[in-house]
């Protein structure tokens, strides 16, 4: 099986076309040549527009309403811009420059020449020879009497407000505004801290109407819950009366809100953003294995968002998978190391451990993983497991999928067990096997993985009849109560590791708190067991152990680690 | 580049000998002590501290404290800013959260559930005060803090705000809600909806 | 309080529906036809309208609520019109508006239009009612009120609240235009 | 009366011995502890300050207008100080050569008390026979310089306990001081014992007594004596043992409590005896120009014994006063000082003198 991988930057969606058609525009003075048609919101090609062949020249121009991912509005014109075209004289023919060069007509007002007219750069194509002039003196004067009239009727209350530090707002303020506001009636009020569903709060004092979250809700969630009603000045985002606004990707909107207006009653009034240490790391909840941002301030988490994968999840991530988290924080984590039920010492388990599992006879251990292990902790036991000829498997997890993100397997990791072998093609399949095994009494040690193997036809009687029962788990059950040997595991944002999600995609994740108490992660434990056990890994990085991992499974394709970016790679199954 | 050079004179040796500015020495600490020592003229200039206090000038940078408005209620909304600033990161404040107790007054939303400074790390710099959105935390006169322990140095928001006492200043949220109160209500009224106040 | 459309009126608006290339194109005349049988347009009206063009409700709810003239609230037997624009203003319209609302025990702050609780009076500030020449007027139901004076409105309250029962806009409402002058 | 008149003589030595010991030794201790606290006034009003001025015991409070006035002028102080070194947690620090760092403070103190044997401090008490010296040697200066030679090991050796760079270097700065200043010292001594004839202090005194203060005749050597003196009991400008801005605290950095104020009794100790070294081979000891015959009765004995300690005094005084008025000196300068001025001085001194002495006053 050979594995060639695909490098991450060109998983975007069609497949290579000759090279594409360009057009020469001007950015700021500088030439560039962009494509004529760039991908749109849904990844098809079309005209491309201003602010995306600025962005080609590196000119960021600042929009509210435009979003890369949704339709484009055009309300906002924030993006306003200068700009100028070639000039055609009455034969149809470009007019030139004393030099030769072009004559370029900058855009003015129909019937006031002289009176530069801008055009919002999100939904104007560009056009051959067009000159952008992103930060002309007209073009600054239009962004700040822009920016002026959104801050007219914005409450100015940053203070309370969860978005300040990541308010589009607050950022073009400092960069386009004013110090001091010129406004000195009354501003308007309209209804604050409304709730719009069971996760979000609206602050439509806040809102600048620039409905990027109406448009996500209706065109990508396809939940068309939220519209603008009333008139004028009294515009406010709603619900229908009665409704609530509840989808499973809700809180996808509180990260396209460009300012406060909709944040997340999780984490309202939690920590201010700027706090927050931010991790990469990747969702645990299904097997698509959205990227995430952890946001955690001295050990603790206090929010997951999305991080942009166009391979995997897009810009986006589902409220169940966002609010995961936090069993992390529970009270009744696995925090000491117990052998025979007493507090002890990870010398004293890992020795008791290694002294049982070398004595054992061949056939006499079995091995229960979890797909919600890392790689290389599922590389590890599959070591063990081959050394000791154990029985190994691990338990699936499925649920309802939805046409977005959400996947049925529930489990972070069946293909990246699969593929280490320590499952089958079909998870749980050898769960019979081991029981039978144990009731027999061939099987005299079981080692379990976060997993209560309980609940799986291994009850407790069964248990009870084993040995040794090495259980490494992050919360209490059925299972950890029946160890002999419980050793307490790290969650996912406790530890690095890699995950290969349904379709293939083989991605890191990092670090972002500690493991609490005496709780490690399960590769620390996991490669001195292993080491002890089955001879030397010859590493003791997890960067090494996964180059050796990719290295002996042909599957893997050995792909180094470092070639494993922060969106990761897809491998070929 | 102005460099002036100054001239040093070599010291000639009844200079070098110590023993002049010995004999000068001796006439400054003797003219001291003349105006200083009982019985020879008795002027000392030392305060005698805790029997005579300090009179604290304005603008003096004493301790941070938290401030109430006129209505005895909490003027911080826990914006945590003072906490960001705080050089030696003396200041530590615990947001309300999501089911937080709401805000002691009309119309602020937010208040902090906790708020304690480490008056061991506090500087007095003021960058708190300075920084504050809210008017909500001072330096005030207090110079002489003491505790038999740490953890009693560690002032939380009740102590803060015992010892802030009132600072009248323009109530925002109140003057906001009154401004919203004095406007028309709205055409159509949005639900479901909860107003804040 | 089921709500439900007449027959003939449903077959008539489904007609209708066909007049247009696209359903949703259709929403303004449903509401139209549904405030005018109903009196207002209720939300139940609202969510009827959207499922009887493939719509959300709140999409047909934006539209009720960007038009005035769609009343989500049922209005009372006399609907006092008062203009605010800017020769009526002039003329003083504040100033009988205020009158209007005290005498029926009502906001005059309010942006909306106001109806006292027994049902027999709406008061609404509405924009130009095209009889600058004669301000301040008032329309009456469908009937214009021109040069009204503090005695003329009194009048037209008092003949409002004789109005008990009956149908809404059919007896008109006379001698306010004498009074004036 | 009767019954001490008709013990033996060796007896009556020894208990004449006992209780002059045990009176200088509680003398001299008290002296100290007010020492310092004249050193505390005296700095405090040189520095415009009141000193300590608070300390009292609750009976002060009862005695009328005596209690507050004694209060402020700090005289309960001494005996706070003292109780607080008592009751001070004695910390140990890890890794100190214990033996030693317990050895070092005694090895301090003890030379300083040592050196008052000899000293005559007065002439007679009562019995021309009571002599008001403890042990009126014949070698009474070598003595002297022996013992005060032992003094320098308990500061080497508490430099050297302490384990911790800052002691070892005071230790080592105060090894070569206090060596390079005794060889000054002694030689600015030789000059005088020309001229008198004899070691024994008591000749030294009936010398002076007869002859004049030997300061007038020997000015030079006294000069040199003082300076000398001052660097051997680590008193600023000399104090580069300790220097706190450079050292912390030099070699008692690592000590607290009693085994602190040991140190510093025996600095205050060493400068007693240094003071009372200075009285008796420079300003006559126990004498004045007009009163230099022993003593035939009681009164004129506490008289002498009076007049020895004012002098001594003074002297403590001039310590202190020198203390708050010069800078520490660099080591170079200190070094520099001592070998290439005084002892050259020295040397000098003793070559003119013995020279007067040859041909002069034969």
């Amino acid at each position: 099986m050979s594995a060639p991988v695909t490098p991450p930057a060109t998983a975007a969606t069609q497949a290579a076309p000759p090279p594409p058609e360009t057009v020469t525009v001007k950015v700021n003075g500088k030439t560039v040549q962009v494509p004529k048609t760039m991908p749109n919101w849904q990844g098809k090609p079309e005209a491309t527009t201003m602010l995306q062949a600025a962005r080609c020249a590196g000119v960021d121009i600042p929009h509210y309403c435009y979003h890369d991912k949704l339709p484009v509005a055009g309300n906002c014109r924030m993006c306003l811009v200068e700009f100028g075209t070639p000039m055609i004289g009455p034969d149809r023919k470009p007019v030139l420059n004393e030099d030769g060069s072009p004559k370029i007509a900058r855009s003015v007002l129909p019937y006031e020449p002289g009176t530069p007219r801008g055009a919002i750069a999100c939904a104007t194509p560009i056009s051959p020879g067009m000159e952008i002039y992103a930060d002309s003196p007209a073009t600054k004067q239009m962004r700040e009497a822009v920016l002026e009239s959104l801050l007219i009727n914005h409450p100015l209350d940053c203070p309370i407000c969860d978005q300040a530090g990541e308010c589009k707002l607050q950022e073009y303020s400092v960069q386009h505004g004013q110090a001091e506001s010129r406004f000195v009636e009354a501003k308007v009020h309209k209804p604050k801290a409304v709730d719009l569903g069971p996760r979000i709060i609206l602050d439509d004092e806040r809102c600048v109407l620039c409905t990027r979250c109406i448009r996500f809700t209706k065109d990508i969630v396809n939940d068309d819950a939220l519209g603008i009603v009333n008139r004028g000045s009294y515009n406010t985002i709603s619900a229908f009366p009665g409704k609530t606004f509840d989808n499973n990707y809700t809180l996808n909107t509180v990260d396209l809100c460009p300012v406060g207006a909709l944040t997340s009653k999780d984490f309202r009034f939690k920590m201010r953003v700027w706090f927050l240490k931010e991790t990469a790391s990747v969702c645990t909840t299904c097997g698509t294995g959205c990227n995430t941002t952890i946001g955690s301030r001295e050990g603790v988490v206090h929010r997951l968002e999305p991080r942009a994968n166009d391979a995997v999840n897009g810009p986006w991530m589902c409220d169940t998978g966002r609010l995961n988290y936090k069993w992390i924080a529970r009270a009744d984590r696995l925090k000491e190391v117990r052998v025979g039920g007493r507090k002890s010492t990870w010398s004293t388990a890992l020795r008791e451990i290694t002294a049982k599992l070398s004595t054992a006879p061949a056939g006499s251990v079995a091995i229960v993983a979890s797909a919600r292990q890392t790689n290389e902790e599922l590389f590890l036991l599959k070591r063990l497991a081959t050394k000791l000829g154990a029985i190994t498997d691990s338990i699936a997890r499925e649920g309802e999928p939805d046409r977005l993100l959400v996947s049925g397997d529930r489990n972070p990791n069946s293909t990246g067990a699969r593929l280490t072998g320590v499952s089958f093609t079909e998870a749980g399949i050898q769960l019979p096997k081991i029981a039978a095994g144990i009731a027999s009494g061939t099987i005299r040690s079981l080692i379990v993985f976060g997993e209560d193997v309980t609940q799986h036809g291994i009850d407790a009687s069964l248990l009870a009849k084993l040995d040794m029962l090495v259980v490494s788990d992050i919360l209490p059950n059925a299972t950890t109560e029946a160890a002999t040997h419980l050793l307490p595991g790290a969650a996912a944002p406790e530890k690095r590791g890699t995950f290969v999600n349904v379709k293939g995609r083989l991605q890191k994740f990092h670090k972002a708190v500690e493991a609490p108490g005496d709780a490690r992660p399960e590769i620390e434990f996991l490669q001195e067991l292993a080491d002890a056990v089955a001879g030397p890994t010859g590493t003791s990085t997890i960067e090494g152990l996964f180059n050796r991992m990719t290295a002996d499974i042909p599957a893997f394709g050995g792909v180094q680690w470092s070639a494993v970016g922060d969106t990761g790679v897809t491998l070929s199954l | 580049m102005s460099t002036k050079v100054v001239e040093r004179k070599p010291l000639s040796a009844w200079e070098r000998s110590y023993i002049p500015s010995f004999l000068g020495g001796l006439g400054v600490t003797w003219n001291h002590f003349k105006r200083t020592a009982p019985f020879l003229g008795n002027k000392p200039i030392t305060m005698e501290y805790p029997e005579q206090k300090w009179v604290v000038p304005e603008g003096y940078r004493g301790a941070p404290y938290l401030v109430k408005d006129q209505e005895g209620a909490t003027k911080c909304v826990s914006c945590q800013l003072c906490e960001f600033v705080c050089p030696p990161k003396a200041i530590r404040i615990t947001p309300p959260g999501e089911n937080g107790q709401p805000a002691d007054r009309a119309n602020a939303e937010k208040m902090p559930r906790e708020f304690e400074i480490n008056m061991l790390r506090c500087i007095f710099c003021g960058l708190c005060q300075e920084v504050c959105p809210e008017e909500a935390i001072f330096l005030q006169k207090d110079y002489s803090l003491t505790g038999t322990s740490r953890e009693e140095m560690v002032y939380n928001k009740e102590k803060l705000l015992k010892l802030g006492g009132t600072h009248a200043g323009i109530q925002k949220w109140k003057h906001k809600l009154e401004e919203a109160e004095a406007q028309e209500s709205f055409p159509v009224a949005t639900e479901p909806q909860k107003h804040s106040h | 309080m089921s709500f439900s459309v007449p027959a003939p009126l449903e077959a008539r608006l489904d007609e209708l529906v066909t007049h247009y290339p696209v359903k949703r194109s259709a929403s303004l005349m449903f509401l139209h036809a549904l405030q005018e049988h109903f009196g207002y347009v209720s939300r139940e009206a609202v969510e009827w309208t959207a499922a009887k063009l493939g719509l959300q409700p709140i999409n047909v709810y934006e539209l009720v609520t960007f038009y005035p003239m769609f009343r989500q609230e049922p209005l009372g037997t006399t609907h006092v019109k008062v203009c605010r624009t800017l020769s009526c203003a002039l003329a003083g319209s504040a100033a009988l508006r205020e009158q209007f609302c005290k005498k029926l025990g009502l906001d005059s702050h309010a942006h909306a239009p106001q109806t006292t609780p027994d049902g027999k009076f709406t008061v609404e500030f509405v924009e130009c009612l095209a009889a600058c020449g004669s301000a301040p007027v008032v329309l009456v139901n469908e009937d214009l009120h021109e040069r009204v004076t503090a005695q003329a409105a009194e009048k037209i309250l008092s003949e409002g609240s004789r109005l008990e029962g009956a149908a809404k806009g059919k007896t008109p409402v006379k001698g306010a235009s004498g009074a004036a002058s | 009366m009767d019954f001490f008149q008709n013990l033996d003589p060796a007896v009556q030595f020894f208990i004449f011995s006992a209780v002059k010991i045990g009176v200088v030794f509680g003398v001299t201790m008290s002296f100290v502890a007010y020492s310092v606290l004249v050193e505390r006034k005296v700095s405090a009003w040189i520095q415009d300050r009141v000193g300590p001025n608070r300390t009292s015991p609750p009976i002060a409070q009862f005695i009328p207008i005596l209690g507050p006035f004694l209060t402020r002028l700090g005289i309960f102080q001494p005996m706070a100080d003292g109780l607080k070194f008592l009751l001070k947690e004695d910390f140990t620090p890890n890794y100190v050569r214990l033996a030693y760092f317990w050895l070092a403070p005694a090895i301090a103190v003890i030379p300083a008390f040592l050196t008052l044997a000899v000293i005559p401090f007065g002439s007679t008490l009562g019995n021309p026979d009571n002599k008001m010296v403890i042990a009126d040697l014949d070698v009474g200066i070598l003595y002297t310089f022996g013992i005060v030679s032992l003094g320098v090991y308990g500061i080497v050796l508490a430099g050297y306990a302490a384990n911790s760079k800052y002691p070892f270097l005071g230790g080592i700065r105060s090894t070569a001081q206090m060596i390079s200043y005794e060889i000054a010292m002694g030689m600015s001594v030789v000059s005088v014992f020309l001229l008198v004839g004899d070691l024994n202090l008591s000749k030294v005194i009936e010398y002076q007594a007869h002859g004049g203060w030997l300061v007038f005749k020997q000015p030079l050597a006294f000069f040199i004596f003082l300076v000398a003196a001052f660097a051997e009991t680590n008193r600023l400008p000399f104090d580069l043992p300790e220097s706190e801005s450079e050292l912390v605290g030099g070699y008692h950095t690592e000590y607290s409590s009693m085994k602190f104020a040991l140190f510093f009794l025996g600095e205050y100790a060493n400068m007693i005896a240094s003071s009372a070294m200075m009285v008796t081979l420079f300003f006559g000891g126990w004498t004045l120009p007009f009163l230099g015959e022993p003593a035939s009765g009681l009164l004129g004995g506490l008289l002498h014994i009076g007049i020895f300690v004012a002098k001594m005094a003074a002297f403590m005084i001039l310590f202190i006063w020198v203390r708050w008025m010069f800078p520490r000196f660099r080591y170079d300068q200190l070094m520099d000082l001592g070998w290439r001025r005084f002892i050259p001085l020295a040397l000098a001194n003793i070559l003119v003198t013995a020279l007067v002495v040859a041909f002069v006053n034969r």
